[in-house]
């Protein structure tokens, strides 16, 4: 029985909060990839303390293309420019555009997914069609049109990621709000006169917490993805800035002998994405407090 | 079930109908028309006879009625970009070789991705379940153009195993396809992960293990069956999305397909062809969500006997 | 040899946080034929027990015996093909949830027929008749049909017999039923009782029966294992165990058994009614498939229903599963929309008002829900479910929510360190307390108790009723008190309804009701309520709708004062004792 | 057999007819017809479809003689008449090209004619016999000989069956030139060549097939293709340079290509309608810098429009443009933003190509927002767009500063005055440089034309009407299988490759 099980602690209340974070540490997965995490976000936002050189000058132009070294780690690219610094300050870049759409696609999708499948009928019948129309045209193609529209540029590639992030969050969260609209808690809230809006956003809301982590940080990479591919296209994120996607694809024009200016970025998004997702992992099982030890 | 298809229908004619006019009107938002100059000024008199002549003279709303009228009719209208046929010639000629990419790619990777995914699902936190999950993870994250430019380096270059690039010949389809059937690959993977666990985990299969089944039946008819359900939803619209990626897998591939096309024509305005590509895909989505639907009505006994979910 | 012996059986599972001692030393036997019961409190490690016998737990459990062999075959060192031998040939089991333990993808037959083609060389086709006549052995009457069908396609009693068709298809040693009728109501749970008792006999099997209702123990077995803890209090026969129990927690478990309440004071006439519902139906459209015709319906859960809830007393609405109980009372609590009727709180129609005006009654009228699992919000605290409804209606700081919520945590005779845990590390007992504690905080005057007690083992039964009645004491509480435990009602309430297919069949006050039953149906619910001392097991018979029907009573006009009428009505043959009776002439 | 496979051309072409379409031409497409004259390696004009020419006294007329026996691949004799009426529909029909017959070839009643105002028949052209052609131009024009090195033929004949869809497909397409069609492949622009059988001009090509592919043309797809044997040539990037060297240390080929990638404004939008503000930055650009590090062996210092080697190339223009910090920073503080203090934030467009240009000018971008920042604290956006709109902004004044590269069209200083000419390319309407390049082009003495074209440069520099920037260079690796005149280095030490394509591939061999 649960009395066997846990230990009922003396100082009497034990937080919510506490115990999640007792159930994400013992996941190390979860804790490697959220420190990695961590990590990018403190170099990124301490980009200038942690980077030598500015990253947009062309200090080195004698020594472009020069390969890692004890005093350039990464290298310097072709425009001579440290691209250690370069990698660092694209983490900004990468990350803003990856959680700038992420939590767009949250703040969009969780409302709309909710007002769908907690009412249903014709609110739900309308949301679900936006959502087809959403999924029916290829993000990368709409990107290129709007691209072409608004000329491109860091705003487009956050509102274009953010327009297609929040549909999968506005699913999983309306399937995860309809089942649960029958439960007997949400009737309990009922019969205690709650409000609809108050039953969404005190029951409702918190049981989807785990499609809505899901849908949160798989949006991630997609938006970051998205930046890359748009760079290759040509309607990136406008030079200087260094962004990651711009760096893989000028590195893949240099890769045949100066291998370290694809790599490098290439390798900065796959770690950034892997931890986003061991992290986001992570953070729903500890979340939810009804997932024992799996 | 009639009800029910018929229903379906609709809502996607309807989807397709909102959809057709957005494109339309951000394609005619872009700014700048076809018949712009590229290096020195067309004289304004040859510009407007051009301009006549594609119809572009008049309201965007006849010019959509009138194209979205022709569309009923299958005609597409006639590329800007080549003339010489229509976009359904153009389209059906260019398609070839995407196809033939995207669906190997989709019908090798696929499979793949599921014994990869029943594989890390069957051994959970073993190693073989952290490769798959890396696998998986680094098949979604790299873009495409750096995995084509890898795989070009290594077996073209440096082994001289392949040709590089080109495309007639078939053993000009391996790299890219390789490519191709990464992404399947990987999200398959993925997707049968969860989806086995999550069958894995559901007491009916303690039931069959009681009963004295064996392992291997349990898993390949119980649980899979189960488990691809779910898969059958994101196979064919998977299948669709190798189009787009087709820009990036053509290009470094030198793959005359319908890649270019898709940013070709957004780049010199080809309204008629960049309409008829966007419909395609629309309609292609609309159609693999409406069959996956189906295919899971089917596959689902709950639906199949007309109980409700 | 005996057919199962385990000695010192320990399990233990490897959590985040420590280990959990499921089992701790457990050992008993069984011999061929010979029917074990194992009762003791939910969590106490009954499945877990039988589960590691079959080397059926999950890979994060810890197994060590110092001896466990099934059918000869040392469990712990059994390789694929003992595996084999022993799940399904030596031991079949009964699970507790027979709505997730078929594959949904697979007709029933082919579930039973591969069952034994696991275990015997014969063709499919052998294999799916077998299957369909085990099916009639278990009395399913359309087996033809049923081997065809999908699990979904079955109700949940028929679900059972087919779990328990598909346990006897390999023609096992022993069958493990793991309480195999929880989720039944009780005229059902007789017929599946009576039925293991039958096919046991036939096939001479031995039996395990797990359970924490002591009358199927007593219905059934010949031993007992009461288990506690992880830990085996007592054993013995039957009669030893319910005469003599030795063991402190097998006396409480008994105690309750036979407990008895004070009926509640004063005239129920002379009262005011705190509830009263008039006339009160629901009709549920449905749409039937026939082929690819889709033709609509209703169905008429409830049809026009009047019941009177005096204040201060407690009705119980008592019938068989899907009469119409639940939607009653949710109705009642206007959860519901009623399709007729009225509902009359302290005098006042609210089944028009709207949502805000609601509000003053919905502080004053609560409900319990039928499943306390899903009635708790899992990813709250149980302060925080319990302070729910202060935080609703904004009463007090949120540090005086917390304290009162703690208050009533203990007042349901929980421990205040609860207060931050999650509901699903509770016992159902315990979460059945905390849905009580949620419906009394705001002190209603009304409760609607939608079978509190249906998942509890007796001990916890016994204490929640308890509180109930001290509440009722206490807080002048009314209560509607839903439930289908007849033994429970007899013992708590004033007077009770009895439903049958969305109609009151019969209605009287408690005492007369359970003496004299008048109408077919009460009589043959109040006829399968499990015996609560060994000695008294028989057979019984049951009644088909038709045989409820034929039965239907008759009263001239003289007995009742009503008019004649062919169709049944309900008429007074007593003050306060109604019953549904074709009038005569 | 022997087939050359050579990056070529564009992935995107309409019509197999460059006297239809220059932009969107089908790859290939001057390949397969004789001009009147063309270039070869040195740079010499030589004579092609044409076997002489002549100029009328007053300078107004030339008259050119066409070989005889030349035939279309149908068999159709190639006369006059189809040059004639090459211009003429190019004239009328919306050639995207036009506007180089009215400013470099100055042909009589061009303007008028593509403006729709006149007749075709009043322009300045005519078919004299099957063999003789005459042209009039409104200005004397010395140089026009070179001007028709991109003149071809359109097939009357086809054009009278057909329309302008003659050159759609393979089929129907005739050609005069030194190769014939075998197959076009319209997805990627690619194209495959053979040996005509009845051409009977010069240069006869010495290889049997041609596969041109444009899809090559990308360094970073074309050098794998080359290193696994799948083309003959590639052009590389800067990456690629070590790699290709290391490799084939005797294929190593560069071009500097007769063109130029300058910095242009708009004249009359703030803040470049200040002149002092343009001569700032036309000092404070480090050429040489950027050449021997961000462009090292893909481009070359420019200080004048007019590229090295070129007709009328002076280098005291050249030495003008010196990196000056100190100069660049007093002419800004002149123009009333010292050390760039309220300067408003600009963002230079450039026009997103392949080729060269895509190599350079992205790179250089960068180069030149770092520098300006550096230098006069400036703070300079980017914006690449794709050609029409970039065209657009250019010549409807949307954006206030571009880099805007040029290419030679025909050997002669006019071609590259001719771009801010009266408007021109630039919507530049500057009076004093109008009037002494009008004066140069039609002056026939050519050293008094040089010193004219060196003062109109005087006058761009002066008032600060662009910054030239660098002329690029286009390195390739070719392999050792292609031999001949066509890969050997000219005089100056450059190999055009496909620049020169009539003389190239007619040029080379393959072992
Ligand atoms: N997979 C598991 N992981 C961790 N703990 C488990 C697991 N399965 C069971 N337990 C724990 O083991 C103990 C015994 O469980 P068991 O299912 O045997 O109880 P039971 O006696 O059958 O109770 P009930 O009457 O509720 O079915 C409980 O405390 C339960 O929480
Ligand atoms: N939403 C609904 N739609 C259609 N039919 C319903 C719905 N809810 C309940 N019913 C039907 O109404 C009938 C009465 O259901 P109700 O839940 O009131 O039964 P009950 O007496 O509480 O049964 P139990 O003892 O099993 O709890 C059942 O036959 C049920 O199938
Ligand atoms: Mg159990
Ligand atoms: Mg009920």
């Amino acid at each position: 029985m649960t009395d066997t099980t846990a230990p009922v602690s003396a100082s009497g209340q034990r937080s919510p909060l506490w115990f999640a974070w007792r159930r994400f540490l013992s996941n190390k997965a979860a804790v490697i990839g959220g420190t990695v995490l961590g990590i990018l976000i403190l170099m990124a936002i301490f980009a200038p303390l942690i980077t030598p050189y500015d990253p947009e000058a062309q200090s080195f132009l004698t020594e472009a293309l020069a390969f890692p070294s004890a005093t350039h780690w990464f290298g310097i690219d072709n425009l001579g420019r440290d691209f250690y610094s370069r990698i660092v300050y694209g983490a900004r870049v990468s990350l803003t555009i990856g959680f700038t759409a992420a939590l767009f696609s949250v703040l969009v999708g969780i409302p709309l997914g909710a007002l769908a499948g907690y009412f249903g009928g014709r609110i739900d019948w309308v949301i679900m069609r936006i959502i087809e129309v959403f999924s029916v045209v290829p993000p990368l193609l709409a990107a290129l049109l709007l691209g072409a529209i608004t000329r491109g540029g860091y705003g487009t590639i956050v509102f274009i990621a953010a327009l297609f992030g929040w549909v999968q969050v506005c699913l999983l969260v309306r399937a995860q709000v309809k089942s649960f609209r029958e439960k007997e808690f949400v009737r309990a809230a009922q019969a205690l006169g709650a409000s609809p809006w108050y039953i969404i956003r005190r029951h409702l809301i918190p049981n989807s917490i785990s499609p809505i982590i899901i849908g949160f940080v798989l949006s991630i990479p997609l938006a970051m993805m998205l930046e890359a591919s748009l760079s290759f296209l040509g309607v990136g994120v406008p030079p200087p800035t260094p962004t990651w996607g711009q760096m893989i694809n000028e590195g893949i024009d240099f890769m045949f002998f100066y291998w370290h200016l694809a790599v490098f970025p290439t390798a900065a998004l796959a770690i950034t994405v892997l931890a986003t997702s061991l992290f986001g992992d992570g953070l729903r099982d500890a979340l939810d407090p009804t997932l024992k030890g799996r | 079930m009639i009800a029910h298809i018929i229903r379906r229908i609709l809502s996607v004619a309807f989807t397709f109908i909102v959809v057709s006019i957005i494109i339309f009107l951000m394609m005619h938002s872009v700014p700048g028309g076809p018949f712009d100059a590229n290096d020195m000024p067309v004289s304004e008199a040859v510009r407007a006879k051009m301009m006549a002549q594609w119809g572009l003279d008049q309201p965007l709303h006849v010019q959509y009625l009138n194209y979205m009228w022709g569309v009923l009719h299958l005609d597409f209208g006639v590329p800007f970009q080549s003339p010489g046929e229509t976009v359904v010639e153009l389209i059906s000629r260019a398609w070839v070789p995407s196809l033939i990419l995207g669906g190997s790619g989709v019908l090798i990777g696929a499979p793949l991705g599921i014994l990869l995914g029943m594989a890390a699902a069957l051994n959970r936190n073993s190693w073989i379940d952290y490769l798959a999950s890396t696998v998986a993870t680094l098949g979604l994250t790299i873009p495409v153009f750096v995995t084509s430019m890898l795989l070009i380096l290594i077996f073209a270059v440096w082994l001289n195993w392949l040709p590089a690039s080109g495309w007639p010949q078939p053993n000009r389809w391996i790299l890219p396809i390789i490519c191709y059937a990464l992404i399947p690959l990987a999200t398959y993977a993925r997707y049968t992960r969860s989806a086995m666990l999550d069958t894995l985990n559901r007491p009916f299969v303690t039931v069959l293990r009681a009963k004295g089944l064996s392992e291997r039946r349990i898993i390949f008819q119980h649980v899979m069956r189960n488990s691809a359900i779910p898969l059958v939803t994101v196979f064919l619209p998977m299948f669709i999305g190798t189009a787009t990626g087709s820009i990036f897998v053509e290009a470094m591939f030198r793959v005359p397909g319908l890649g270019a096309y898709f940013v070709s024509s957004i780049e010199v305005r080809d309204y008629t062809l960049q309409m008829a590509l966007m419909l395609l895909i629309t309609f292609m989505y609309c159609l693999a969500y409406l069959l996956s639907d189906l295919a899971y009505a089917l596959l689902n006994p709950r639906i199949r006997t007309g109980g409700t979910e | 040899m005996p057919l199962v012996e385990i000695e010192g059986l320990r399990v233990s599972f490897s959590q985040y946080d420590g280990q959990i001692d499921a089992v701790r030393g457990v050992s008993f036997t069984v011999n061929e034929g010979e029917s074990l019961g194992i009762v003791g409190e939910s969590g106490s490690g009954k499945s877990v027990s039988c589960g590691a016998l079959l080397r059926l737990l999950p890979t994060t459990a810890k197994v060590t015996a110092a001896k466990m062999t099934l059918d000869g075959i040392d469990v712990l060192k059994a390789d694929k093909e003992d595996l084999k031998r022993i799940r399904g040939r030596s031991a079949a089991m009964i699970f507790q949830d027979p709505m997730t333990a078929f594959d949904p993808v697979f007709t029933i037959g082919h579930q039973i027929a591969e069952t034994i083609q696991a275990h015997r060389d014969i063709g499919k086709r052998e294999a799916l008749a077998e299957a369909e006549q085990l099916l009639l052995r278990v009395e399913i009457k359309n087996a033809a049909d049923v081997v065809k069908y999908y699990p979904h396609q079955l109700s949940g009693g028929m679900l059972q017999r087919a779990m328990i068709a598909m346990a006897l298809s390999c023609r096992p040693k022993v069958l493990i039923a793991d309480e195999p009728t929880t989720a039944l109501d009780v005229t059902i749970q007789a017929q599946i009782l009576q039925l293991i008792k039958k096919v046991q006999a036939e096939f001479g099997m031995a039996l395990i029966m797990i359970t924490h209702d002591l009358g199927v123990i007593a219905e059934t077995v010949d031993r007992v294992l009461v288990m506690y803890g992880g830990e085996v209090m007592e054993e013995g026969s039957v009669a030893q165990i319910f005469e003599a129990p030795r063991h402190d927690y097998t006396k409480t478990l008994l105690a309750s058994l036979h407990s008895r309440f004070e009926p509640s004071k004063g005239d129920p006439e002379a009262i005011a009614p705190a509830l009263e519902l008039r006339g009160l139906a629901k009709a549920y459209p449905i749409r039937r498939r026939n082929g690819f015709r889709i033709t609509h319906g209703e169905f008429q859960a409830v049809q026009a229903v009047d019941v009177v809830l005096p204040r201060n007393r407690i009705v119980a609405i008592v019938g068989e599963s899907g009469s119409g109980k639940t939607t009653t009372g949710l109705m009642a609590m206007r959860l519901t929309e009623p399709s007729r009727g009225q509902i009359l709180v302290d005098g006042t129609d609210i089944s028009g008002l709207d949502p805000a005006a609601l509000i003053p009654f919905r502080k004053r009228m609560q409900i319990v829900f039928q499943d306390s699992y899903s009635a708790l919000d899992p990813m709250l605290t149980l302060t925080q479910i319990i302070a729910e409804p202060l935080h609703i209606h904004g009463l007090g700081t949120s540090r005086e929510q917390t304290e009162k919520a703690l208050g009533w945590l203990e007042r349901v005779g929980l421990p205040r360190s609860f207060g931050s845990r999650y509901p699903h590390e509770l016992s159902g007992g315990q979460r059945q307390r905390v849905a009580i504690a949620r419906a009394l905080i705001l002190e209603p005057s009304v409760l609607v108790a939608d079978e509190p007690t249906s998942a509890l083992d007796v001990t916890v039964k016994a204490q929640i009723i308890n509180l109930l009645k001290k509440l009722q004491a206490e807080l002048g509480l009314s209560i509607l008190f839903i439930s289908h435990d007849l033994s429970t009602v007899k013992s708590l309430t004033d007077s009770v309804v009895v439903m049958y297919r969305g109609r009151v069949v019969e209605e009287g006050p408690t005492e007369r009701l359970f003496a004299e039953p008048q109408h077919p149906y009460t009589r043959a619910l109040l006829d399968a309520i499990p015996a609560t001392d060994p000695r008294e097991r028989g057979v019984r018979t049951f009644l088909s709708a038709d045989e409820i029907k034929a039965q239907t009573p008759r009263f001239t006009v003289i007995q009742t004062g009503a008019a004649p009428n062919a169709t049944p009505q309900l008429v007074t043959i007593a003050p306060g004792h109604r019953v549904e009776a074709i009038v005569t002439t | 057999q022997t087939t050359v496979v050579a990056p070529s051309g564009s992935t995107a072409g309409t019509y197999m007819d460059y006297m239809k379409t220059v932009y969107d031409r089908g790859t290939g497409s001057e390949l397969l017809q004789i001009p009147i004259a063309t270039f070869d390696k040195e740079f010499e004009l030589t004579p092609m479809a044409a076997e002489s020419w002549s100029q009328s006294e007053d300078g107004l007329t030339w008259t050119f003689k066409l070989r005889s026996g030349l035939v279309w691949s149908d068999g159709e004799p190639l006369t006059a008449e189809d040059f004639v009426f090459a211009l003429q529909r190019a004239a009328t029909s919306g050639y995207d090209f036009a506007w180089y017959w009215d400013f470099a070839g100055g042909i009589k009643g061009w303007k008028e004619v593509t403006e729709g105002t006149a007749d075709v028949s009043t322009l300045g052209l005519k078919a004299v016999d099957d063999l003789t052609i005459e042209v009039t131009t409104v200005a004397p024009k010395p140089y026009f000989p070179s001007v028709t090195s991109l003149w071809y033929p359109v097939p009357k004949h086809k054009v009278d069956e057909l329309g302008d869809d003659w050159a759609l497909d393979v089929a129907n397409i005739v050609s005069s030139g030194p190769f014939e069609i075998e197959s076009w492949e319209k997805s990627n622009n690619s194209v495959v060549f053979t040996k005509s059988d009845t051409y009977t001009g010069p240069w006869a090509p010495q290889i049997d097939r041609l596969e041109l592919d444009p899809t090559l043309n990308a360094p970073e797809v074309g050098l794998p293709a080359f290193l696994a044997g799948d083309a003959d040539y590639s052009f590389l990037n800067t990456g690629q340079v070590p790699v290709a060297t290391q490799r084939y240390p005797d294929g190593i080929r560069k071009n500097a290509v007769f063109a130029t990638s300058y910095i242009s404004y708009d004249l009359d939008a703030a803040p470049f309608n200040d002149v002092n503000v343009r001569r700032a930055f036309y000092y404070a650009v480090n050429r040489e810098e950027l050449t021997t590090t961000v462009l090292k062996d893909i481009a070359i210092p420019a200080g004048s429009i007019l590229p090295p080697g070129y007709p009328g190339y002076n280098p005291d223009v050249v030495a003008q443009a010196t990196f000056d910090p100190e100069k660049a920073k007093q002419f800004l503080a002149d123009a009333g933003f010292p050390n760039g203090e309220g300067f408003p934030e600009v963002e230079i467009w450039y026009r997103e190509e392949g080729g060269y240009n895509g190599a350079i000018i992205p790179a250089m971008a960068q180069y030149l927002q770092a520098e300006f920042k550096e230098v006069l604290g400036i703070s300079l956006n980017i914006r690449a767009l794709p050609g029409p709109e970039w065209m657009d902004g250019l010549r409807g004044k949307k954006n206030n500063i571009f880099i805007a590269p040029y290419e030679y069209d025909y050997l002669d200083p006019s071609n590259f005055y001719g771009i801010f000419y009266n408007g021109g390319r630039h919507g530049y309407f500057i009076p004093e440089y109008d009037e002494i390049v009008a004066k140069a082009d039609s002056e026939s003495d050519w050293d008094t034309r040089y010193k004219l074209y060196a003062e109109a440069e005087q006058v761009m520099i002066d008032q600060g009407l662009i910054v030239p920037l660098v002329h690029p260079v286009t390195i390739a690796v070719v392999s050792d299988q292609i031999t001949g005149d066509g890969v050997q280095p000219n005089s100056l030490g450059f190999t055009q490759l496909d620049r020169l394509g009539h003389y190239f591939f007619t040029h080379i061999t393959k072992q």
